[in-house]
């Protein structure tokens, strides 16, 4: 694979000694759906040393409009995104490290993964991710590229601590209604171009371009022919619990016993049991024997329907009912199946 | 006058790509309430305005010339 | 597959109606190096019914960081680029018609391939070639989508009969001296906006959102943080020999004879011989063993190496000098070589 | 005063992103010759000249208070 990177280190600003950086360089991209995949094939292909790939999440039909690391077949064998990406990744490049956590990203699971981090990506559709991310960046003192999507829009901008204001400045209050990919649906082009931008602002950074960095978040609309671009320094919070005087990183308590939660748009209730609690697919493949429900056995998870909801219980306890969108149903259900 | 830009969803819901406001000197806080007043369903409460290229503050006074954009936020991906 | 369009045909101005259309839409895409790669991926993961892919070359190491459809095993095996792009869009969705053409796009082989098209995507990398798809598209009444990249740079803009300027009125002389990606260089990110414009363009055209196309060309540069849009009426020339009132289509009319051509910052000629001239892989083994050469022969070529300049000869004649950008040595050899 | 915008290479060339020119009224033809003369190696024949959002042809003339672009074309793909 000789010359493999040549067009890159002929683009000045990178060249041999960006490239070199590059080789040494961790990023942890957390979500790999639609902006996790274009960013980590990006990555992988600029020939990035290690990248961390965290998702909870397998792929379905309806990803493949968008989702470029998967294939019919990924879709077909109910494959974990970051499985499906890492086989994609590895036929891309056979050298690069690759990381996988197959789980609910939390704020203790963050700070883990980031430690040895030089950059974190944001690949959530959430902002209740985001401003967890945000909380490790700024306690770690590492840079993180906003970047999201929805419809024919798109967003993206570096926070870098020490140098703009955080995410939670901008936005203190989580908006109570959103529009999500699964709400209005979202089109391949948009997340095109907000995970380039992302991508490029991580080339940047991670090759020592960073007077070359953006200093106004881009938002845009690909279907309108419509973009602007905005400084935020005045969104400064002097009093901000994350890039304050006193942080506290609120998002990073990890919360103890058993959480639920309903997935944002996607009409599924997440349980993650509590940490004292041992549950694995075998005790889903031994409870749906026993109330006689069908079930099918991936080497990552076990289906079951129970109550006419399909569930997949992960290795690691972690339950999705898909089908609802009612916490306290999904609770009910929950303990009539594991107590 | 003011130019104010809509984008997104907040295109469709206006109808329209920008238009002119002879209104100014005003503060962010009272074009926010103009736009949920004049466009029910506004969503002023989690809309970000930018002032010529900067994202304003509340009590941020908008002055006539300035260009305004309404950026709603976006948290797909 | 039940539902894998549901993201998009939820994004309202597609929907269901948009989505049938898409079916039965067929796009020819002209070049299946950087953005033809990410165009037709987009295409295809789209639902469109058909594309055809044209291009001359095969995966090279160095195309790895940038062309999105390849992986080592296509550079290692010198596959020619549309015959791993169809393997590739092939997994992504099984039902998808691909036709592909690994040759040379002349003027003849653009216009017999684009008969039943709906539009034409440029994702080539010269401007003579460009040039071509403009006299097809005017002379077939077809839209054809501009895009272009280079460094951190690039280019969109759809040109549409009747409605816009043509590619010719825009630029009658072609530059003397160029930056093409093999002096300066380009990264991944620069390609992908420019690739994500021109597929979002083409889902709009085919999708019968004609009033949504963009009217302004854009430019953009993702590293320096600019970009311009800017429109092009005023270019238009009413003695345009594309789009005037007395159209000759130049560019189109076929060359005889060998034709001999430099390939724009590749250090390749390319050499087509006549018609008339039936040259096969099997004539290239026969001259590599009469002459002591080693040699290798795919399923596509067969690669020798003569006077040090390694040669690919594919099955239709056409032969690839690499190392070389002097079009009389190249002549001589081939002379030298097959008489 | 007229702002003039270089991208790309001629960014780099030229050592900045924008300029302000006190030479208006000129033609598009003249800010090209000007350019030129001012940065060897501008490459005036086949750079396009935007003047607020529209590309000029060779003829047409700059007045003060417009926006132009220096656009070179790119082929790569």
């Amino acid at each position: 694979m000789e010359n493999r990177y040549s067009r890159q280190t002929l683009f000045q600003p990178i060249g041999q000694f960006g490239q070199r950086q590059l080789t040494e360089a961790h990023a942890v991209i957390i979500g790999c759906g639609a902006l996790g995949s274009a960013i980590s094939e990006t990555l992988v292909r600029a020939g990035i040393g290690k990248v961390t790939l965290a998702d909870r999440d397998y792929v379905e039909a309806s990803n493949l409009q968008r989702q470029q690391l998967f294939n019919e077949a990924d879709a077909k064998g109910s494959v974990p995104k970051v499985v499906a990406a890492e086989r994609r990744l590895r036929s891309i490049r056979e050298n690069v490290e690759i990381r996988t956590v197959l789980d609910h990203v939390d704020g203790p699971i963050l700070e883990e993964i980031s430690q040895d981090a030089d950059l974190l990506l944001d690949a959530t559709d959430n902002f209740e991710t985001r401003l967890l991310i945000n909380d490790a960046a700024w306690k770690l003192n590492i840079p993180w590229i906003y970047g999201a999507v929805v419809g024919s829009s798109g967003s993206a901008f570096p926070f870098i601590p020490g140098e703009t204001p955080c995410f939670r400045c901008l936005l203190p209050v989580l908006p109570a209604v959103n529009e999500t990919c699964d709400t209005v649906g979202v089109i391949a082009p948009a997340v095109q171009i907000s995970a380039a931008h992302q991508s490029a602002e991580a080339l940047k950074w991670l090759t020592g371009n960073t007077s070359a960095m953006r200093t106004k978040l881009l938002h845009f609309d690909v279907w309108n022919n419509t973009s602007v671009e905005a400084g935020i320094s005045r969104m400064k919070n002097p009093d901000c619990e994350t890039c304050g005087s006193h942080p506290t990183y609120p998002a990073l308590h990890a919360q103890s016993g058993t959480q639920y939660a309903v997935l944002c748009g996607r009409d599924t209730v997440q349980i993650i049991p509590d940490a004292d609690r041992e549950l694995t697919v075998a005790d889903g493949v031994r409870v749906a024997r026993q109330l006689g429900m069908k079930y099918r056995e991936t080497p990552f998870f076990v289906e079951f329907h129970a109550e006419n909801y399909r569930c997949i219980l992960f290795d690691n306890g972690r339950l999705l009912i898909h089908g609802l969108k009612d916490m306290r149903t999904g609770r009910k259900l929950y303990h009539s199946l594991f107590g | 006058m003011i130019t104010v830009h809509y984008f997104a969803r907040l295109r469709e819901l206006t109808g329209k790509g920008e238009e002119s406001l002879d209104r100014a000197p005003l503060t962010v806080e009272e074009l926010l309430d103009w736009a949920e007043t004049t466009y029910p369903g506004f969503g002023k409460d989690t809309i970000h305005v930018a002032v010529n290229e900067e994202y304003a503050r509340k009590e941020d006074v908008i002055q006539a010339g300035d260009v305004c954009a309404f950026i709603p936020p976006v948290s797909g991906g």
